[in-house]
């Protein structure tokens, strides 16, 4: 009989069950983690359920530590609450956040440059005339600029990896300083609230993370079955790949039960 | 003790004018006052300016019906079920919506700021984005900050450093919200109107506090005799509080925590309808124009569909409907 | 889940280190952390630093014993049951204490601004008082606005006026209270650390999230299972919080809604033995010195009297205590 | 049988009983009425058993409409919130009191000047080395400047009704403009949140009100058995008394009938 947890194999796990193992790796325990909607609530839960049991769980909606039932669709869900340390709202969670509470925050993003900048706003064309208008920042901007460490989590493609994003509507590691515009660190934007920032973009390919120095993304690991070749054909700039670690880690046998048949038994996330 | 609130859903709508600024109780999907909301678009409402921590689907009706002309928040979507707001980016490309986009730390600010009575509140939040851009400032480009509505601020923003402690990097002033009025849904409300959340409060507790004129929809209106045993359960005063309007269901297709569900399958269907006007337009016929009220249209969904939204008593959410794909 | 917070109160003060800017919960004569306030006194805590929204009794004690250097608020006295708080008088006169006067808004939004992490926020309260005028900055004449305590801000107000929307008049700005030490007595919280707090709130929430370490002495300690059925009616999570202790009683003198009433007798007495030094030392020999725990101290007083001071279950206060003249 | 709202005669209310009386007078059916502990306490909550039942009472501990079964000791106390509206906490009602709810407040003071310049914080010497050191400010301050009318409820003695107060803990119709210091009318100090100030200070010899145009405290009405004279013999400044309208209105036998058997049995604030 296999052990529990020992490696699936290609094959045995879809995509986003690697995401959200790859993510729920970046949760050291205890600390206190402010997710989002989707694939970070994969990765918390899945993270509380092996490794990271005392890690805490903020939502934006007001939820601090809870304790679902079943999986929460948003962070607005009945779900969030329950068995939750407190239910509250934005002003005590944001609150909270601002002061430094939080050690790591899991976001998504529609497209990503070279500096951990990310765009979730407008797509092509002119800000007031856009190509393709998105829903606008969400807390993504808030939670990335006052949390300690940021994990994005995204689908890999070449116009989603750009050079430069069209808007940056969350912080990367160089930024424009407002209202002047002058491009500097994201140290120097921050100033007494810097806390860090963007530390890996877990992707339908790879992770990548970032040079301390230049903060620049560079590649980490490729997942099974994808080459560094790929990678670099779905980025849009010049990716340093010299840093590459190998491959990203699969789940485990015993990781794929929890996520299909505890975490997400409806396939809210995963899929049928 | 207090003179009568209680209103009907069109009498409550009757309270608020064309060209009002608009906020709402709520988080994106959750807790929104649809009722008043598809009586808003019955009653034809213009010129509307919404101001909101973030929107959702019933901002989404609003903007594809006409009723709205500016909208200020930080998020507009469906959630799991429609992932961008669909005519709030049509309408912005053709001119007739104008976005003014902050991030959801500084509206939930601006709300804070504007119940407490300051013109402004400091944050630290987003710094290094392009919603600080000078460039990128809708309302302002609009011609829309010379003062001549004073609810519009003349600035989106205000660049700061702290003189107390010496810390170093910006701080940005964000300006107070304002709205002529705020409509609430809520599980309870008083006769005098002492409103009561359950679950999670989100950002109703400033919407509130900074409108002028609040009108309050409630799944019941209860005593307020029993209402007032528990005050520390209780959110809001009785006298800042203008209408109150029983209609239970009435935040359907949105969820009400202890009471129903989501109901994501139609947020689905109103969201693939919403890609084009005409499929909004066929939509708002069929299920807010042909229907003469919220009582109608809840028989129009049915009892089967409504009873399996219906909440769990002890985890407060249905665990009957089937939600994923 | 979490580790293991539970501390004797004897461990619990030994986190609090001579020279700390200190907060406490609760208001004037009510949940105030008595049973750790005593201890500080056996232990002799030296040049506190006391930011409080307003004092009270607890204060009096600190500071009748010397523990207390400078006093940040903007009250102290025994309500009813003693008009000033005569050891602060006292002491400010002999120059032994520094006492910094803001109003209540100024000392309420000073914790909030600390509890959301910026280094101010506005107000209008309290315009044309002498609480602004810059020649009664205590600190600021005692040489503490000089940087080298990062704790102290370099201004004790700052004056703007409103660029949004043309407002006239002066806006306040009042700098954040970043205190080394919240303690806090209240009636539940959990084995992890989730506070419950039964009643008004007071400034509990911005006091408990302004400090860096927060001391949590409660009536009960109950199971966190059992505190998360509720969680809309807890206050903090339970991250926040560092050590716990339990400590029935452990506000007496003070009230704790619900638990039990002021002990006014027993305040008045000790404001009376407070109008001179020697009183207030042979109060404090009697009723800290010679007590070696506050169960001790509790024996003292004696079962009638705290049975006495029991609140009745529905009311929430004593309804056998005498209270008038 | 004599009528319950005829007016009692000397010798058959106290003192305070006639302060709650003409306090509880002041107050309009429906007002927001925010109020501090003690004489405050008795004169609102006997509005509300009379001519101002819809008046609701915050009081800053966090209690808003609180309808008491016992009279509370102080603002903090567990009965300000039975039956309440909401009970939360200050910076809740605070936020309310700046956002311009609040239509009255009720408050006290140890001495005032002709302007309602009202000081309870230090009497006597220097700020630094005062001969008398009082409580501070508490709420006086705040709840005085941002409620839309004000009254005081004082003791009458020369010495604390001054040329000028020794410090402004609470802001009056002319004070002073900080930093700079300079003397402007209320209007000029609070600019757009200017909603009115004192309106009259009842003491236990009569009851003052404040000329509109010059902001000067006169004479509107005396105590039944006290005289203009006694009233000008007890004021530390030139007081207008032309106005006088003549006694204050007496408490009725109801009245005092609620005071003494209803609001306060306990003798907490009424003494034995």
């Amino acid at each position: 009989m296999r052990n529990n947890h020992s490696p699936a194999q290609p094959g045995e796990y879809k995509l986003i069950e690697l995401l959200a193992v790859a993510g729920a790796r970046e949760i050291q325990d205890g600390e206190v983690v402010f997710a989002g909607t989707g694939l970070p609530m994969l990765a918390v839960t899945l993270a509380q359920k092996t490794s990271a049991p005392r890690a805490s769980i903020i939502y934006e909606a007001g939820s601090m530590d809870g304790r679902p039932a079943h999986l929460p669709s948003s962070v607005g869900d009945a779900r969030c609450e329950y068995r939750a340390s407190v239910s509250s709202g934005l002003l005590d969670v944001f609150g909270q956040l601002q002061r430094g509470v939080v050690d790591l925050a899991f976001l998504g993003g529609a497209e990503i440059d070279k500096y951990g900048n990310v765009n979730t706003t407008v797509i092509g064309g002119d800000y007031y005339n856009p190509a393709v208008r998105l829903t606008g920042s969400g807390g993504n901007p808030d939670i990335n600029s006052l949390a300690k460490r940021t994990v994005f989590i995204m689908v890999q493609e070449k116009r989603r990896f750009k050079e430069q994003v069209d808007y940056v509507t969350s912080p990367g590691w160089r930024v424009k300083k407002w209202p002047g515009g002058e491009w500097v660190t994201r140290q120097e934007a921050f100033g007494s609230v810097f806390r860090g920032g963007p530390v890996a973009v877990i992707t339908s390919m790879a992770v990548f993370r970032f040079d301390e120095e230049t903060g620049e993304m560079y590649l980490d690991t490729v997942h099974p079955g994808v080459t560094v070749e790929d990678v670099k054909n779905n980025v849009g700039f010049d990716l340093d790949v010299s840093r590459c670690r190998g491959e990203t880690s699969p789940p485990t046998y015993h990781e794929l039960h929890l996520l299909r048949n505890v975490i997400d038994p409806e396939g809210l996330f995963l899929g049928s | 003790m207090a003179k009568n609130k209680r209103k009907s859903i069109k009498e409550a709508v009757q309270l608020i004018n064309d060209g009002d600024m608009i906020t709402f109780s709520g988080f994106t999907i959750w807790r929104r006052p649809m009722a008043i909301v598809y009586e808003m678009v019955r009653q034809r409402k213009k010129n509307l300016h919404l101001i909101e921590v973030n929107s959702g689907t019933h901002g989404e009706i609003l903007i594809g019906a006409g009723c709205v002309k500016v909208l200020e928040t930080c998020w507009i979507g469906h959630e799991l079920y429609g992932k961008v707001g669909a005519n709030a980016a049509r309408k912005l490309k053709s001119g007739e919506l104008i976005v003014e986009d902050y991030s959801h730390v500084h509206m939930i600010m601006r709300f804070a700021a504007g119940a407490m009575g300051v013109p402004y509140l400091p944050t630290r939040a987003s710094l290094g984005t392009d919603i600080l851009n000078p460039e990128y400032d809708a309302l302002g480009k609009h011609g829309l900050r010379d003062g001549s509505n004073p609810r519009i601020p003349r600035r989106k923003f205000e660049f700061l450093t702290d003189p107390f402690f010496g810390e170093q990097g910006d701080i940005i002033h964000v300006p107070a919200a304002r709205p002529n009025v705020c409509i609430a849904h809520v599980q309870q409300v008083g006769e005098e109107g002492t409103v009561r959340v359950y679950g999670q409060r989100y950002s109703d507790a400033e919407a509130i506090k900074a409108a002028d004129k609040v009108i309050v929809v409630a799944e019941e209106i209860v005593p307020e005799e029993v209402i007032r045993q528990d005050p520390t359960a209780n959110l809001i005063p009785h006298y800042l509080v203008d209408a109150i309007v029983e209609q239970p269901w009435g935040a359907h297709p949105t969820g009400c925590f202890g009471y129903y569900e989501v109901d994501g399958k139609f947020i689905r269907d109103f969201y693939s309808k919403t890609k084009t006007q005409e499929g909004f337009d066929a939509w708002a016929e069929e299920w807010i124009l042909k229907v003469n009220s919220f009582d109608e249209y809840l028989y129009k969904i049915g009892f089967r569909r409504l009873d399996l939204l219906r909440a769990n008593s002890s985890y407060k959410y249905s665990t009957r409907v089937k939600r994923g794909a």
